[in-house]
Formats: C-alpha cells, sequence, structure tokens
C-alpha cells in the first residue's frame, strides 16, 4: 500500500469527521455545551495535526511522485479509484491546513451560539480541504473541492456579521459556478483520457486545441477560489463577514486551493494552454498585486483591509506559478504556506479586538500599542512578515517569485516588485491606525493585553513565519524534487528536441 | 356486409380527437371532462375490436374487456372525488378549478 | 410452481390488504388505522423480502416476467412505500385525515406498481398502470372535507385518466399495427422496423408514460397534486409512483420499442431536456416546499431520463441508480416536509422554516443533507446520481445534453440554496412541534444513505448494472 | 375484413320500425290535436305554487353512489356472461379465477355494506 | 322459396313483413293490457271496469288512443324540447326492438343472433335514458327528482337481474334465447332457479316500475315522476311503453325460466300458443300484485335491491357454477 503499510491519509482526513459526528451528537445546554464542544474539536485537531506532523517526518523529499499512497476501487462503472497520495507540493498544504484548524478552533473562542454546529461544520472543513490536498484522483479532488463549500457557506451564513447572508450566498454561488466548469472539463478528461488518476492525466497528451478550453474551465474554477483579479469580488464579502476562524481558514487554507488546483492540474496538464495564457494570467496577478494594493489602501475596516491584501498576494503567487521556472513555482508555493501563517496571524489578531468588544473600523481604533505592547508586537510582526521583510517568511517567497519573473520577463518582475512595495503602504497604514494613531475613542484605554489563549494562537505562527524566513530551506527542499520534475516535463512538452537533449544527456 | 378497417380507424381517431378537444377545450363542466375521457376509451377500444376482427386475434377483444372494466372503475372514482370536491366547492365549473395555479 | 413462487409477493399484498381491509371495516369499535397501518407495514416487508428471493422466469403465459431489472425496482417501489407509510402515521393522525383505508390502497397501488413493472404484456401493463392510478387518484383526495385535497384529486384523476386514455390508444394502434401485445413479440415484429401506425402507437405510449412520470411537457399536474394533497401522501406521490413509472418506461421503451431508437431517441431526449429545463427553473419562484420539491421531482426525471435517451446498457445503468438515489432523497425531504409543523398545525412554505437551525439542529441539518443531495453537491448521494448519468451520456457522445444538464443542475443548485439560507441563516419564532418518531426515523434513514452512499457507491451501481443487463437481454 | 353482420339486420328493422312508430304517433297527436299554448300552461307543474329556484341543481349524493356501485357490478355481469357460456371449455382454472374475482368483489361489496354505501337513510 | 326471397330487396322485404307481424300483435297486446288490467283490477277490487264503450268494454283501448291523439301536446317553456320529445320516443322505441330476438317457437325469433341474452340486457338496461332524458328535459322539480328515483331504482335492480341471467347461461351454455328454451326440455330452470327465478320476475316488477315498486310516479309524493310535464301521445308512448315493458318482462321470464314455447304437459305439442299462455299468466301476476300489494318506501326498495337481491343472486350463481362444475353437469357448449 504504502511505506507505512497504513492508510495514514485517510485516517487524518476522516478523524476530523469522527470529531464532527462526536461534537454534533453532544447533548446538553446550548450555553454550556459550548466549551465541552470546542475543547473535543480542539483535541481532534491536535491529535490529527501530531498525525501530520508524523506524516512529515517520515515522507521521502527525494521522491517526486506520490508517497503515503492508497488505492482501492471505488466507483465501478465509470472507472474511478478512491486514490490519495501526497507529494512535496501538497504535503505542506496539509499540514498548513492541519496546523490552522487547532488555532482556528481556538479563535473561535467568541461563538456561544450552536456551537455543536459550529465546530461540527469547522472539523468537516478540515476533513475536506485535507481530502482535497490528499486527493490523487480527479474525481474525489472534485468530489472535495465542492465540499468544502457546504461548511464555509453554514460557517459564514450562521456564524458571520451583519451582511452574512449575502456574503454566504455570494461565495456560495461564486465557487459554484466556477466549478460547474471544472466539472465539465471533469467529464470531458474522463471521456478522453479514460482516466480520472491525476498521475495518469498529468502525463496524457491533449491536444493544444482542447487545452485551451480545459485550461478556460480550470481558470474559472480555480481562479474563483483563488480569487484571482477580476473573479475576487465574493472575496472581501466573505472574508469581512465571516467570523474570525471562518477567515482564518478562509484567507489561509481555502484560497490556496485555487492555486493548488493550478499548480496541480493547469500546468501540468496544459502546458501549451497555459504557456499561451501566460501574458493573460501575468496581467492579471499585476493587475491585482498593484491595483488591489491601491483598493486595500482605500479601505476602512481592517478586516476588509487584510482581505485585500490577501488578493494581492494571490497576484502574487499567480505570477509566480506561471513563470514555468523552478524558482518561481517554488517561491508561489513558498509564498502559499507564508501567506497561510501571515494572514492568518493578522485575522487573529483582528480576532483579538472584536473578541474585546471593538469594531475593527480604523477610524474607531488606535494607540492600542500602549496598553497592549504584546499585542502591538504581535501585529507588527505579522504585518511586517506580510510586506516581506527579510528574515520573515514573507521575504523569501516574494524573492523567489520575482527572481522567477525576471528570468522571464522583466516587465512582470519589475510591476510585481513595485507592488510588493505598495502593500507596504498599506501595512504601514494599517500599523499606524491601530496602534500608534491617537485614541479614537477613551474606552480603548481599557483594553487589555493578550490571554493565555491568545498566546498559544500566535506564538505557533510567529515561530513558524521566522523559520520559514530564516531557514527556507527545511521545506523548500521537500518540494524541490517534484517542482523540479514538473517544470522539466514543461519545457518538455513545449519543446520536444530539448526533451530529447535532456534524455540523451543523461 | 363488408366494412373496412380504415373506417374503423377513422371513426376512433375522430373520438380520440374530440375527447381531448373536450378535456382542453371544455370550460364548462367536470363532468364534460369525464365524459371525454370515456371517448378516448372508446376511441382506443373501438380500435382494439376492429383490429381484432382484422387479424382474426382475440387479444384486442380481450384487452377491450379489460378496458371497459378500467374505464368503469375510473369513472367510479372520478366521480367520487368529483363529489367530494363539489362538496367543499359547491360548483364544479372547470374555471373554478384554480385554487392551486400550476 | 416457479409462477406461484415469483407471484408470492404479488400475493401477499394483495390477499393481505383485503384481509386487512375486511379487518378494519368489520372492526367498528376502535380506531382500527394504526393496526392496520402497521399490518400494511409488515406485509409490505414481507412482501420486499419475497421478491429478493423470487426467482426469474416468465409467468402466466408470457403476462409477466421477473428479472434482476423487476427485483430492484420493486425494491424500490416497496423502500418509497413503506417510508411513506410511515410517515403518514403520525401526519394522517394530527391531521384529522387517518383513515384505515389509506394503507390499504398503498397496498394496491403498490400490488399495481410491481405488475406494470413485471409486465411483459401491454394488457398487464395496462392493468398494473390502472391498478396504481386509480388507488393513487383516491389517496390525492384523501383528505376529502379539504378543498386543496380535492381539487388535487380531481387534477390528478382528469390528467392521470387522460394519459391513460392516450396510453390505451397508442397500445391499441400498437396492437392493430404490430398484431400482438406480447413484448417478445413485438419486439421480434420491430426488429424489421415499423410503419407509420406503428410509431403514432408508440408516441401516444411514451407521451402516456411521459405523463406518469410527470416529464415535461406532460408534468403541469404535478405541482397542484403535490401541493394540494395530504403531505403524507405526496411522499407517497414522489417516490414509489415515481420509481415505478421510470422502471416502466425504462422497459417498455428497451424492450418491446428496443428497436425503434431511432424513431423514439430523439424524443426522449427532448423531454428529458424539458424536464431539465422547466422543473429546474420554474422551480426558482416557489414559496411552497412541497410544489417547490414538485418541479424538482420533474427536473429529477429529466436527468432520469437522459440515461434512457442514452439508450445502452450502461445508461440505463445510469438512470436505475439515479431513480434508486431519487427514492432515497426524495422520502428523506418528505420526511422533512411531513415533519414541518409549527404550533400544532401543518406548514408548508420554505419561510416558515426560519429558525429551524437553531431550535432543531438535527432536522435542520438533514433537510441540508437532502436540499444538498437533490441540487447534487458532492459528496452527497444526490453527485453521484448526475455524475453516472452524464458521464454515460457524455461517453455515448450526447455532449450537448450533457452540457445542458451539468448547466441546469448547477442553476438549479440555488432554490435549494434558498431553503437552506431560510433554515440557516434566517431568524423565526421558534416553536416547532416534536417530530414524531416515525418521520424522524425516515429522515435518520434517509440522511444516512444519502450521506454515505459515497463510502460504498459500488454495490448500488453493480446491482443496478446487472439489473440494466437483465433488461436488456 | 367482414364483420358478421347479417344477423343484426333484423334489429336494424325493428329500431326504423320503432323509429318511425314514434314519431308517427307524436306527430299524429301534433297534427290531430289543437294547439293553443299560453305561458301559464308552459309553465312547470309545481302543484299551483309559482316555480322557483333552478331546477337542474344539486340533488342527493346518493344518487351518485348508488350510479357508482352500479356501473362496478353491472361491469363485473359484462365480466360473467361470456364466462358463464363457455364454462364448459375453460375447465377448473377458468372456474376457479372467477372464483377468486368474485371473492375480491365480494370483499368490496362486504366494505360497502359496512360502511353504509347501501344504507338509503 | 322462389328465388325473389334471396336478392337483397326479397330479404328486406321478408323481414319487414315478420316484424310486422310480430309488432301488429305485440301493439295490438299492448292496447289490450291496459284493458286487462282495468278488467282483473276491477275483478279484484269487485268491481266491472270498462264496459261502456264497445261490447264489454272492449273498444275501451281504441277510445284512450284517439283520446290522447287529439290533445294538445304542451312543451313546457324551460324544457329541451329536442330531448323532451325524444324521451317518450326512446322508451316506446326500446320496449319494442327488445321484442327482436324473442323466440315466441321454435326458431321463430326474428333476429337469432347468438348473444340474445345479451341484447335483451343491453335494451333493458337502456330503458333508464328514456327516463332520465324525461326527468332532465321537462326542467321541473318533480320530474327531476322522479326520474333520479326510478333510474336508480332501475339500476339497483338490474344487477341481480344480470347476475340471474349469468346462473341461466351457466345451465343453459349458451347466450342464444332460442338454445336456452331448448335447454329447458326436460326442466324448466324455474325449478332448479326458484329462488332467482323470484328475484327475477321481483326485479322485473321493479324495472318497469309497477306496483309495489312505483313510487317513482307516486301520485301522492311526486305526482306522478318523470312524466308529470308530459301530455297528449307524448304521454301515451310512456304509457305504452310502460306495458309493452310490462309484457317484454314476462316474454324474458318465459323464456328464461318457464320454458318458453315447450309445451308442459307431455303429450301436448309445444308451440305459441304456448309461450303467449305463460305470458299471459306473468301479466296477470304482475296486475295482481298491483292490485294487492301496499307501495314500498324508498330505502326498503333499495336495501331490498342491495341487500337482499344482490347477496342471494351472488351466492347462488357460485353455488350453481359450483355444483355445475364438480358433478359435471356443464351443458356441453
Amino acid at each position: 500500500m504504502n511505506q507505512l503499510g497504513f492508510p495514514i491519509l485517510s485516517l487524518i482526513t476522516y478523524l476530523p469527521l469522527v470529531g464532527a459526528f462526536i461534537v454534533a451528537t453532544l447533548s446538553g445546554d446550548d450555553e454550556k455545551v459550548a466549551g465541552k464542544a470546542r475543547c473535543i474539536a480542539f483535541i481532534f485537531s491536535i491529535v490529527v495535526l501530531a498525525l501530520g506532523v508524523f506524516v512529515w517526518t517520515q515522507f521521502n523529499p527525494a521522491i517526486a511522485g506520490y508517497q503515503f499512497v492508497e488505492a482501492v476501487p471505488w466507483l465501478s462503472g465509470i472507472n474511478v479509484e478512491y486514490s490519495m497520495g501526497v507529494d512535496g507540493i501538497s504535503l505542506f498544504l496539509i499540514l498548513l491546513t492541519l496546523l490552522l484548524t487547532p488555532i482556528a478552533i481556538l479563535a473561535s473562542h467568541g461563538i456561544k451560539t450552536r456551537a455543536r454546529s459550529f465546530f461540527a461544520a469547522m472539523l468537516l472543513l478540515e476533513t475536506m480541504t485535507v481530502g482535497m490536498f490528499a486527493a490523487t484522483d480527479f474525481v474525489l479532488f472534485y468530489i472535495f473541492f465542492e465540499a468544502v463549500l457546504l461548511p464555509m457557506y453554514l460557517i459564514i451564513g450562521v456564524w458571520g456579521g451583519e451582511r452574512r447572508v449575502y456574503a454566504a450566498v455570494k461565495f456560495f454561488v461564486f465557487t459554484l459556478a466556477g466549478s460547474l466548469f471544472m466539472l465539465l472539463a471533469l467529464v470531458w478528461i474522463w471521456r478522453h483520457l479514460g482516466t480520472t488518476n491525476i498521475a495518469v492525466m498529468t502525463h496524457s497528451h491533449i491536444s493544444p486545441e482542447a487545452q485551451t478550453w480545459l485550461f478556460l474551465a480550470f481558470l474559472a474554477a480555480f481562479g474563483v477560489k483563488a480569487a484571482v483579479w477580476p473573479l475576487h469580488t465574493w472575496l472581501p464579502d466573505a472574508y469581512g463577514e465571516a467570523p474570525i476562524p471562518g477567515t482564518i481558514m478562509l484567507a489561509a487554507v481555502l484560497s490556496k486551493m485555487g492555486a493548488y488546483g493550478f499548480l496541480r492540474f493547469a500546468l501540468p496538464m496544459l502546458p501549451n494552454a497555459s504557456a499561451m495564457f501566460e501574458p493573460l494570467m501575468f496581467v492579471l496577478g499585476v493587475v491585482a498585486v498593484i491595483y488591489i494594493s491601491y483598493v486595500a489602501l482605500a479601505q476602512t475596516d481592517m478586516k476588509r483591509m487584510i482581505a485585500y491584501s490577501s488578493v494581492a498576494h494571490m497576484g502574487v503567487i499567480i505570477i509566480g506559478l506561471f513563470t514555468f521556472t523552478v524558482e518561481g513555482i517554488e517561491g508561489a508555493l513558498f509564498q502559499m504556506l507564508s501567506h497561510g501563517l501571515v494572514i492568518a496571524g493578522l485575522f487573529i489578531c483582528a480576532g483579538i479586538i472584536t473578541a474585546r468588544g471593538e469594531t475593527l473600523t480604523l477610524r474607531n481604533l488606535g494607540s492600542l500599542a500602549i496598553n497592549m505592547p504584546v499585542f502591538a508586537a504581535a501585529l507588527l510582526f505579522f504585518t511586517l512578515a506580510n510586506m516581506g521583510l527579510p528574515g520573515t517568511s514573507g521575504f523569501i517567497g516574494e524573492i523567489l517569485v520575482i527572481v522567477g519573473a525576471l528570468k522571464v520577463n522583466f516587465w512582470v518582475s519589475l510591476l510585481g516588485g513595485a507592488g510588493m512595495v505598495l502593500g507596504v503602504t498599506y501595512s504601514l497604514v494599517l500599523v499606524r491606525a491601530v496602534l500608534f494613531e491617537k485614541y479614537a475613542r477613551p474606552e480603548l484605554s481599557r483594553l487589555k493585553d493578550l490571554t493565555g489563549r491568545e498566546y498559544a494562537m500566535l506564538v505557533p505562527l510567529a515561530v513558524l513565519v521566522m523559520w520559514l524566513g530564516v531557514y527556507p530551506s527545511s521545506f523548500t527542499h521537500a518540494f524541490d524534487a517534484p517542482i523540479a520534475a514538473m517544470v522539466q516535463a514543461h519545457t518538455a512538452a513545449l519543446n520536444p528536441h530539448i526533451a530529447l537533449a535532456m534524455v540523451t544527456a543523461k | 356486409m363488408l366494412i373496412p378497417l380504415s373506417h374503423y380507424l377513422v371513426v376512433s381517431a375522430m373520438l380520440l380527437v374530440i375527447g381531448i378537444f373536450g378535456i382542453f377545450m371544455n370550460r364548462k363542466n367536470i363532468i364534460v371532462i369525464m365524459m371525454s375521457i370515456e371517448l378516448i376509451l372508446l376511441a382506443a377500444n373501438l380500435n382494439f375490436v376492429a383490429f381484432s376482427g382484422a387479424l382474426h386475434d382475440m387479444v384486442g377483444q380481450v384487452f377491450t374487456m379489460f378496458v371497459l372494466t378500467v374505464a368503469a372503475a375510473e369513472s367510479a372514482i372520478g366521480l367520487a372525488i368529483l363529489v367530494i370536491y363539489f362538496r367543499n366547492r359547491g360548483s364544479i365549473e372547470v374555471e373554478d378549478v384554480t385554487l392551486m395555479k400550476g | 410452481m416457479t409462477d406461484f413462487y415469483a407471484l408470492l409477493p404479488s400475493l401477499v399484498l394483495g390477499v393481505g390488504g383485503m384481509v386487512l381491509l375486511l379487518g378494519g371495516v368489520l372492526n367498528k369499535k376502535t380506531d382500527t388505522t394504526p393496526a392496520v397501518t402497521f399490518g400494511a407495514v409488515v406485509l409490505l416487508l414481507i412482501a420486499a423480502l419475497l421478491n429478493l428471493t423470487a426467482p426469474d422466469g416468465m409467468l402466466f403465459h408470457g403476462l409477466f416476467t421477473t428479472s434482476l431489472f423487476t427485483r430492484f425496482a420493486d425494491t424500490l417501489v416497496y423502500i418509497g412505500a413503506i417510508a411513506a407509510l410511515i410517515l403518514s402515521v403520525d401526519f394522517n393522525k394530527r391531521e384529522k385525515i387517518a383513515r384505515f383505508e389509506y394503507p390499504i390502497l398503498v397496498l394496491f397501488a403498490v400490488l399495481g406498481m410491481i405488475a406494470m413493472i413485471s409486465a411483459s404484456d401491454m394488457m398487464s401493463l395496462y392493468l398494473g398502470f390502472e391498478l396504481q392510478s386509480l388507488a393513487l387518484y383516491i389517496c390525492a383526495a384523501l383528505a376529502r372535507d379539504n378543498l386543496r385535497s380535492t381539487e388535487a384529486g380531481l387534477k390528478y384523476f382528469v390528467l392521470g385518466a387522460l394519459a391513460s386514455g392516450l396510453l390505451v390508444y397508442g397500445i391499441s394502434l400498437v396492437y392493430g399495427f404490430a398484431g400482438t401485445t406480447s413484448f417478445t413479440a413485438l419486439a421480434n415484429v420491430f426488429q424489421k422496423g415499423a410503419d407509420t401506425g406503428t410509431i403514432a402507437g408508440v408516441v401516444f405510449v411514451l407521451v402516456g408514460l411521459a405523463f406518469k412520470v410527470s416529464a415535461a411537457p406532460f408534468h403541469m399536474w404535478a405541482p397542484d397534486v403535490y401541493e394540494g394533497a395530504p403531505t403524507s401522501v405526496t411522499a407517497l406521490f414522489a417516490t414509489a409512483p415515481k420509481a415505478a413509472a421510470m422502471a416502466l418506461f425504462l422497459s417498455v421503451m428497451a424492450g418491446p420499442f428496443g428497436h425503434l431508437t431511432d424513431q423514439w431517441e430523439m424524443l426522449i431526449q427532448i423531454i428529458a431536456v424539458l424536464s431539465m429545463v422547466i422543473g429546474g427553473l420554474a422551480a426558482i419562484g416557489q414559496n411552497n416546499i412541497k410544489r417547490l420539491l414538485a418541479y424538482s421531482s420533474i427536473s429529477h426525471m429529466g436527468y432520469a431520463l437522459m440515461g434512457l435517451a442514452v439508450g445502452t446498457v450502461n445508461g440505463i445503468q445510469a438512470s436505475l441508480a439515479y431513480i434508486a438515489i431519487y427514492v432515497v432523497m426524495s422520502f428523506g425531504a418528505f420526511a422533512c416536509v411531513v415533519a414541518m409543523r409549527r404550533n400544532g398545525k401543518a406548514v408548508e412554505n420554505i419561510d416558515d422554516l426560519a429558525g429551524l437551525s437553531s431550535e432543531r439542529p438535527g432536522f435542520a441539518f438533514a433537510f441540508a443533507v437532502f436540499m444538498w443531495s437533490m441540487a447534487g453537491i458532492p459528496p452527497l448521494a444526490g453527485f453521484f446520481a448526475k455524475l453516472y448519468v452524464f458521464a454515460t451520456a457524455l461517453n455515448a457522445g450526447y455532449d450537448t445534453l450533457t452540457i445542458i444538464g451539468i448547466i441546469v443542475s448547477v442553476i438549479s443548485a440555488f432554490y435549494y440554496l434558498r431553503v437552506i439560507k431560510v433554515m440557516y441563516f434566517d431568524r423565526g419564532e421558534p416553536q416547532f412541534d416534536r417530530t414524531s418518531a416515525g418521520a424522524g426515523f425516515v429522515m435518520v434513514i434517509g440522511a444516512l444513505a444519502t450521506i454515505f452512499f459515497v463510502v460504498v457507491p459500488g454495490p448500488l451501481m453493480a446491482v443496478a448494472g446487472e439489473a440494466a443487463k437483465a433488461l436488456m437481454g | 375484413m367482414q364483420l358478421n353482420l347479417a344477423q343484426y339486420f333484423p334489429i336494424l328493422i325493428f329500431v326504423a320500425l320503432a323509429a318511425i312508430l314514434g314519431v308517427a304517433f307524436i306527430a299524429g297527436s301534433l297534427l290531430a290535436g289543437k294547439q293553443k299554448p299560453y305561458a301559464e300552461k308552459l309553465s312547470a307543474y309545481e302543484c299551483g305554487f309559482e316555480a322557483f329556484g333552478d331546477t337542474r341543481r344539486r340533488f342527493d349524493v346518493r344518487f351518485y353512489l348508488v350510479a357508482i356501485l352500479f356501473v362496478i357490478f353491472d361491469v363485473e355481469v359484462a365480466f360473467l356472461f361470456p364466462w358463464a357460456v363457455s364454462l364448459g371449455r375453460i375447465g377448473l382454472v377458468g372456474f376457479w379465477s372467477m372464483m377468486g374475482f368474485l371473492a375480491v368483489l365480494t370483499v368490496g361489496f362486504i366494505y360497502e355494506w359496512n360502511k353504509g354505501a347501501l344504507d338509503w337513510e | 322459396m322462389s328465388p325473389f326471397w334471396d336478392t337483397n330487396t326479397g330479404i328486406v322485404i321478408l323481414t319487414l313483413l315478420k316484424t310486422l307481424a310480430l309488432l301488429v300483435p305485440l301493439l295490438i297486446g299492448v292496447a289490450y293490457l291496459t284493458y286487462f288490467e282495468r278488467k282483473v283490477m276491477g275483478a279484484i277490487q269487485s268491481r266491472k271496469g270498462p264496459n261502456v264503450v264497445g261490447p264489454f268494454g272492449l273498444m275501451q283501448p281504441f277510445a284512450d288512443a284517439l283520446k290522447m291523439l287529439t290533445k294538445e301536446t304542451i312543451i313546457p317553456t324551460g324544457a329541451d324540447k329536442f330531448l323532451f320529445i325524444l324521451a317518450p320516443m326512446l322508451t316506446f322505441g326500446l320496449a319494442i326492438i327488445a321484442w327482436a330476438v324473442m323466440p315466441v317457437n321454435n326458431g321463430w325469433g326474428i333476429a337469432d343472433i347468438n348473444v340474445g341474452v345479451l341484447y335483451l340486457f343491453a335494451v333493458s338496461s337502456l330503458g333508464v335514458y328514456g327516463i332520465i332524458i324525461a326527468g332532465w328535459a321537462s326542467n321541473s322539480k318533480y320530474a327531476f327528482l322522479g326520474a333520479l328515483r326510478s333510474a336508480a331504482q332501475m339500476v339497483s335492480y338490474e344487477v341481480s337481474m344480470g347476475f340471474v341471467m349469468v346462473t341461466v347461461l351457466i345451465l343453459a351454455g349458451s347466450q342464444n334465447l332460442n338454445s336456452i328454451v331448448l335447454a329447458q326440455k326436460h326442466l324448466w330452470f324455474a325449478v332448479p332457479l326458484f329462488p332467482l327465478f323470484i328475484i327475477f320476475f321481483i326485479s322485473g316488477l321493479a324495472e318497469t316500475n309497477r306496483a309495489p315498486f312505483d313510487l317513482a310516479e307516486g301520485e301522492s309524493e311526486i305526482v306522478a315522476g318523470f312524466f308529470v310535464e308530459y301530455s297528449s301521445m307524448a304521454f301515451g308512448l310512456f304509457f305504452l311503453g310502460e306495458y309493452a315493458n310490462m309484457i317484454l318482462i314476462s316474454g324474458m321470464t318465459t323464456t328464461l325460466f318457464l320454458g318458453g314455447w315447450l309445451s308442459p304437459v307431455p303429450f301436448l305439442p309445444s308451440g305459441v300458443l304456448w309461450f303467449i299462455l305463460k305470458v299471459f299468466l306473468c301479466l296477470f301476476v304482475f296486475i295482481w300484485v298491483r292490485a294487492t300489494l301496499p307501495r314500498l318506501r324508498y330505502d326498503q326498495l333499495m336495501a331490498l335491491g342491495w341487500k337482499v337481491f344482490l347477496p342471494i343472486s351472488l351466492v347462488y350463481l357460485v353455488l350453481v357454477a359450483g355444483v355445475v362444475e364438480y358433478f359435471g353437469l356443464l351443458p356441453v357448449a
């Protein structure tokens, strides 16, 4: 079966489901049971995280293909297997999910109403997300990809802010409409390639014309999920209205699903189309970086500002992916991880403010640094990481992307880099407005600094951000192999004679 | 005495058309609709009997017996439903059957 | 003796039904409804078990056939009927329409359905078809002091009778031009093609069947009947007869008319597309949950017919699987509708569901599961149903059909979404009544089946495949 | 195709004669009798009162019930006719089939009876 | 026979003659049945009955007929004129045409069809239409109610009549009336089927709306029932129809149960006279019943039909079928 002889990935995927069931069936008064539910959910997510770390320790970074593979016959008749596996690309995304779920659960201290349902939904979300990253069959991938919608829709719609219904429906409609195209692509692939196994699909030949259509379909599906400009409009609403834990999961993990989709399907399967659409994607990425940064600057709400910054960073990731260089793709992947951690930290900071009964309107905040110094330090740290200060994870990702882009196109590199500078401006605006501006209202002076629970959330994130920034190779070495293979295959697909030369050279 | 098959078929087709029109054009009385339904069944019966004669095959006539039975049961049930409807509504005008717009 | 064993389930239903009828009517002192309902459920269970062990073969000189296909469809019918009966116990009592005749009528309707599923002669087909229709007309008007129910009964009766009239007229033409009513003989005759008269007959038969499965453009009755009939009866309408009528549709089109594919293929495609589109779009404006489910069932019939339009073994397999999943979702959804009660009164508007999730999370969750499943969102069973249909249609080269299907299924997801929105997001004053044990049971079973289908889809698909093979020979 | 209709020819003659006779009687009386109609004479008979209300409105639902019962039993008789004539040729299977049918009918009859469908009051 | 009678025209003329040969005596019979009834009732009630017009009042029926013929035909204002006129003609006509299949002597049936019983049954069922149409077309409450009542009544008794006929068919093995009579060569069906014979006859009374089942036209309740609005010859046709129906029922009873034209006495020859005699006997009972029995209540009437006659005839039918089947008494059809 795999090197462990045990379906560890399925265990990681479905263990939270068991937790969800247990949480959902807790009996007792709604108010009283909330703590118990959170506790159980937290324990489950920690156990799963431990399992994930165990997988990491067992992971062999030298192998480009899937590891811990599981495969059993599943949908008879249409030749679909239930198959799971991880490679260097998905490993860290799974770990990111596993890490952020307990943190998000910690962050959901404020959820008092219908807590059972909420924590069940969170664990369900974890199952769906991990399953999606671990799936090595397109049908399975699609199922998890879509299923993520269900808990997320409820999390936004039930526990969200004032305009939660609008946001939830918009989120659902956008994503569902997007994935419709993926479903079309899926059936096309199933019919023409006769398989939905991702590894096999990736090595199948698809005519350039078909590639174009498939690429557009993927663009619709993954573009919406990754909030590529101009498909991002659901995002500020969803991020803005979702409860903090929901926002954390959305921004840190769910937005990576789209980018992951590009990386997993669009690039390796459709080399010609990817190359053809490269300029378009660059334009979209650059526009996202520059234009959205401006939009972020104009925001008056902390959460929405962070949300827009997230869109801008997705632009960076898109640029990195479509450079088709090892540096660029690695940078993008690195940026995905980094952004996941950083944005989670930022939203947690926002959550800390709301937990103290304050709004997130920037005008109403200020001078929090005075009596919340540790909080101020944390917010500052994550903001700096967000704008790519050297030594933090954000720097590594951005620099790799810029290097990769420079290899391909100077202007893209330049404009992308310029966009990152813009990131500095809104980051500083944010920090100043929240931490250093004079008290907008006297009540702010009574706010207390971080509690133990909040430390527990922020410290691991901060440590990881530092780790990624200082010692990136402990992560990059795991995805060197698959990405190198992918880039090689991409080049080979575009220039058959080069492929031949490479083979003979070996 | 010879009556060609086609005559029967034409008559039955006419009955069918009258029946269908009776159902869709009728704006007055539900009883008329029920009669139209009977007419359609009669058209089928006529076909069966005519074909049965032409084919020298008894199946058609047996079928007719069944259709007759069904028609009887159907009109019995139809009448019953009509009666309880009338009790509630106080009218059997087709135009009054509009509580639920479909 | 084979005849006898294969007949046993029907015999149990028929004789048992009559015994119950006598018992019910002769005992005048106590309310016999619960006992009779229980008896009917037991009879259905016995029949369902006997049905599983029934041998294959031709019965009564070729009037009936039993095969894996009929057993498959019969089982669906039994499941639907049992679920509907369980739902009816408490609902009918609370609505004061509890009559011991209802379970007996259901038994006879099931008997009719079984007969028509197993029919291999136009004559037995017609009789089974009518037996179930007649029983169901009465069921629709069960609440005889309720104007809406009687109006539903009347509408159902008029249009149903019209449908059976057209069907029998079509059969008469087919009989006349082909010279036989036996399915096998007809198939042999049509091997050499068919003349105009026959084709006219086939079209009439097709229209009659389309009426029965409420496929567009012959669907007008369904929303009104669904809305007007008592909910427990609507739950029946949406499950067992649908399954039976679809099975009949499949067996007629693939059996006697199997060689006339060229003639009817296009019609089925049109019907399928129209059903999907009309069912999907018309549901958007509905506020009554029963009407919504009616349109949704029209749309589902469209998807199921798509499998038939493909015309291959795989297509039939997909259709059968679709119906099976549809039956489960449907009785689940109706269990939820039956349980929709506020302050002792049954409510039917979607808006009445507001606040359900905070007061009754389990109920709301089950309802959401059914809605999402009907919308075809993975990983619920409804998604696989659609996936299989699309996959087979595409594999057979029906690209346009598939694309329309996929697009419509996404559009129609929104009205299901609305139900969930109301349940989860809207705040309403609570006071939902306690869900009866029966409705809760059906709900849980349905929800579990819908959720966990994803784990083992294999057996159902395999059985559906074998059943399709048994049908196509 | 030839249906043997010759047997039925006398019936046609009979029908024609009956029609002629009927028409002749009516026409004869119209010709022979003096016709002097006026409004009072032509009004419906209501024991001397002015007629009120519409005649053709609702009537007792029990008449419908009788009609329904009749339809059912009459059709059954239609089945019995050919069966009775051919009883000698269809053997025991035929005999018992009809007995089964009659048993079903009897069950229905008992049901009707107990439900009070046969009571006029 | 000369070749002329084999040509189409010949056949038509021959049939016409045969029909007339049956119809004329029948009509005269109908006319004199009224006379006969009044005479018998007179005798029962110890009075004379008609005795002025002609010798013994024998011309009375013709006087009545003439009177009716010269009366004014009133068609009420609200009536549906066409149906109003049609109804009496229908009633009368149906009573006449049933005779087409009646075998008055061996082979004398004008239309010797092999579904004779079915034909009789069908034609007598149609009788309801005349009444319903009359009641409907009159646009009078009494007529309408009377029509409904008599329709319901006729319909109720028709069911048990049907069962009785079926039982006869089991014994006869044929629907041909001629064969049915011949099947009674050794034993009249009235003997083994005695209860059914009674039921049949009583149902016949009800079918013809005769006393004691004449409450549809009960003068005391609803004046004259469905023909309250009729006058002149239109009324006369109803009148004639009723008496023709009486003769028809008597004829049917005779044919189905009393051995038709067959002679009951071993050494006397069979023939048409026997038939007429038996019919007369039945008619006498008709009148006798009218003169002696009080009228039933409507609920009693319906209960008698549905709760007594129907079960008895059903059980008897099953009994007869079983006995015949298991004792090998089936007529070889």
